[in-house]
């Protein structure tokens, strides 16, 4: 699998598409979402796996989004995502709240090819009473009255994430964040932004095969050096906090993050492509 | 002996919580995202020489867990999560919370971060204690305007635990399974006071006492090894409480 | 986490313990079936996670065995386990017979914390028929009539296997054997042998974390050079197939069996024993 | 030209069989444990530069997965497995098979290892080719004693895939979903030889053809190409059939 550019990835993912995409602190793709604010993608369905962070917020105050189905919209420290809180005030965009086991699960059962899984808790949770697509049925195996939560299937038609490392074969090496590999095989395609391709085959190699997901999953590949930030990466970087921090008050106003905008994502194409 | 900080009375509070010999043994303490003062009472713990497991999940590196973030809820689903904290935007006296927002739903008067787990960890969890420093009329509400996660569930469903107590940045509630309780105020504050900055009901006994303030040795820990854990994971913290950095320290170290 | 020898860990599992036992080539912990066995274990309820191997077939053989779940009782090339086919034949133990990935479903269902988990396939199997703890129930997301499968979920009292090293916190490494990680988790206690303890701690090394199952699963842990042995482990040691070969063809005698025991089992304490 | 042996023949046939422009196309094809001559069908179509991903299970190291065991049955659930292959110790006129054993249930008579994860993958996955290279009236059955995978289901029951054809020692069976046809015979076989050892229910259509030999291009990978693929994983089989071993091409190697 031959590495492609960055921009190249961001073409694949159409218009509307249902995206999924990591929190702040595990292998977000935030040069490639800045490739899709500069390709102007609209509509697109994100799923926040299990929470949304920098790369959600930007893309909503771009006009890129449609729908957010997430557990939470936060810049951690630096609090609610201001475009995101901004575009639910204004009804711009539509929330769908969901809890992260609810999320984690629902992409399980995609991953195992079932309807549905099974969850307990959320029982008596507003989230619960404004997802019509949730279902409460009473456990089969249990002697007394025991509702219990089924969530279905989640299978986004595209998952988004930066890894370390990935070889010519398409395998990347996501270590320990394996959430990530959960939402990956549970989405019809994967395009993956990496630090570097290394030589060798992961999957031969036993120290690192534990933290690969396959290449059979991944629908393209892009090199993209600091891919992640202002997202840390690993032991690699550390996260930009700062910068985080300030986007967090610049993009308060509509002013702020159009400037913010102009300044760090539509001309910084040259930077992000590899 | 220096003032002590706020905060640290909070966290020497919260460690007292979580010894509670009346309530389920916390063998296993989780904390969640940007949680410094719950961490604090867990490591004051630790640092103290308590049998404690702490996993706190706002780590980039090393952390608790090699199966993603998965794992702590899969955790909690099997019960091997002790205690966990939550703290909410509005919270009721049915110790509902509301991570959701105000106004229409979903928040479309202002509109907070969203319920992250604490739909599933509320029911999941035998003990949770909630953590709000803010305390007032518009955090302290008679009835949520949304409930990520109920305080009381139906018979029916099964439930393995619920809120153990409340701590404000004026006092401590404790919660019985149905309401709230003033169990100590912290100094500075009255009864009156709390009545005044509290929209929700609760049940004020006669012999209210004061929030104990931390030991010298707890303070001596918290400055010095618990001080030391957090740096890496809550700088800002750290540096506004006890005036401390990450840079100061790697220097130190070398 | 300190260290016990293996006696010690025999001693744990009690007899008639709901016992979880990885396949041959998924890290087997054969010198701990050595170990029990030289106890004299008795009523063990086997669970094949999803088949069983050589160490089934030797606890079967000494008599150390009521139940067995399972999705085969295999010895590879080398054919059906003879001490589990004659089990069979002269009914003295109870096989219950499961599908590989009925057996990871109801794990990942215990993993979980949920009651059980569905799962495609199955209906129409004899296996499936012979299972009335299992249950099919019409999928509730479906328009149409949809039967599907729910399994209960699956608790072992133990899961013992044999990992390739483990840090002082109890934290063992697997590797890419990550279904090792489910039935660890979903067990109520983890009995685990390793070649080797290592320095530092396994979950704060990027590169390692990914194959770890972390210490909050593991109840005790003992140091077996060649613990896997006859099976392999991962890189480290192939199968001896040729011993494995030797053991089928012994083995389909009572006498030849116990002979094979003598020699290989009760004689080889001090051999096993760390 | 030398001898070719009857192992190479239905490694060709089984390639050919994967070919089949009529049936779901190919991509990504598993080959089970214990596999050898579908295994070596499947090298043998990517050695001939089809684009054909192969999954082996049989590999102690190396291997296509970084989940386990379970990712196999993961991505047949989803249908990203194209094609496996199944055996049996008895296989039925409506391809169901029995990995079970013979007598009552579960095989007092004879036992059989078990049903490995066949209940599922005959199912989930679009095509399976049974392969069993003992073609006797006692695993070729009327009716199996017990049904391990069934080869027909419900019209209610959700159902990828079936069985396209049963390749035996002797012949080649096409399956339609409801019964076998013969479809070729090997050298050295005839419809009678055939039908005196079967006893599952088949059609004989008036043109049944002999089953094509390898070319010479197909055995010139069989013997290197694809033998030094399989060395590792299969040194007996390899022994056996090619008289190469592990330990001299390791020797040759360096």
């Amino acid at each position: 699998m031959a590495p492609q550019n960055l921009d190249a990835l961001a073409a694949m993912i159409p218009d509307g598409a249902l995206l999924a995409l990591p929190p702040d602190d595990s292998l977000a793709p935030n040069a490639l979402i800045r490739a899709l604010i500069r390709r102007n993608v609209r509509n697109l369905r994100l799923i926040g796996v299990p929470t949304s962070g920098f790369g959600t917020d930007l893309l909503i105050g771009a006009g890129c989004v449609a729908t957010v189905e997430t557990s939470a919209a936060t810049l951690g420290e630096a609090g609610t995502g201001p475009r995101f809180a901004a575009a639910v005030r204004a009804g711009s965009i539509r929330v769908i709240d969901a809890t992260c086991p609810a999320i984690h699960t629902a992409l399980q059962a995609a991953e195992k090819g079932v309807p549905f899984m099974p969850l307990r808790g959320v029982l008596g949770s507003d989230v619960m009473n404004h997802r019509p697509d949730w279902h409460v049925m009473a456990n089969p195996f249990a002697a007394d009255d025991d509702p219990i939560l089924l969530l279905p299937a989640l299978t986004p038609d595209f998952a988004a994430f930066h890894a370390s490392c990935a070889d010519s074969e398409g395998n990347v090496w996501v270590g320990r964040r394996r959430e990530l590999a959960t939402m990956a095989h549970a989405s019809r395609a994967n395009v993956v932004t990496v630090e570097r391709i290394v030589p060798g085959r992961l999957l031969d190699d036993e120290t690192m095969a534990p933290g690969v997901i396959s290449g059979v999953y991944i629908r393209a590949i892009a090199v993209a050096e600091r891919g992640a930030w202002p997202g840390g990466l690993l032991d690699e970087y550390e996260a930009d906090r700062a910068h985080i921090a300030d986007y967090a008050r610049i993009a308060r106003s509509d002013g702020g993050f159009a400037e913010y905008l102009a300044r760090h994502v539509q001309h910084t194409a040259n930077q992000d492509a590899a | 002996m220096t003032t002590i900080a706020p905060q640290e009375r909070l966290i020497a509070t919260i460690a007292r919580l979580i010894l509670d010999p009346s309530a389920h043994p916390a063998r296993h303490v989780a904390v969640g995202m940007a949680s410094p003062i719950p961490a604090a009472a867990c490591w004051l713990l630790k640092k103290s020489g308590h049998d404690i497991r702490i996993s706190l999940l706002q780590r980039q590196t090393g952390g608790p867990f090699s199966e993603g973030g998965r794992e702590l809820f899969d955790l909690a689903g099997q019960g091997r999560i002790d205690l966990f904290f939550l703290g909410g935007g509005q919270i009721d006296s049915e110790a509902n919370i509301n991570m959701i927002g105000t106004g229409e739903w979903p928040g479309t008067e202002f509109r907070f971060p969203g319920s992250f787990g604490s739909a599933f960890m509320y029911m999941t969890v035998p003990r949770t204690i909630l953590f709000r420093e803010e305390h007032t009329n518009r955090v302290l509400v008679e009835r949520v305007d949304h409930i990520s996660a109920n305080g009381i569930s139906d018979r029916a469903v099964i439930r393995r635990g619920r809120a153990q107590a409340l701590v404000t940045g004026r006092c401590v509630f404790n919660f019985d399974g149905n309401r709230f309780t003033l169990a100590s105020i912290h100094p500075g504050e009255t009864i009156e006071s709390i009545d005044a900055n509290t929209a929700m009901s609760y049940l004020t006994p006669p012999d209210v006492g004061m929030t104990l303030d931390p030991t010298e040795a707890e303070l001596g820990l918290l400055r010095g090894a618990v001080c030391d854990e957090m740096l890496s994971t809550y700088p800002d913290f750290c540096q506004r409480v006890w005036g401390r950095s990450l840079q100061e320290a790697e220097k130190a170290a070398n």
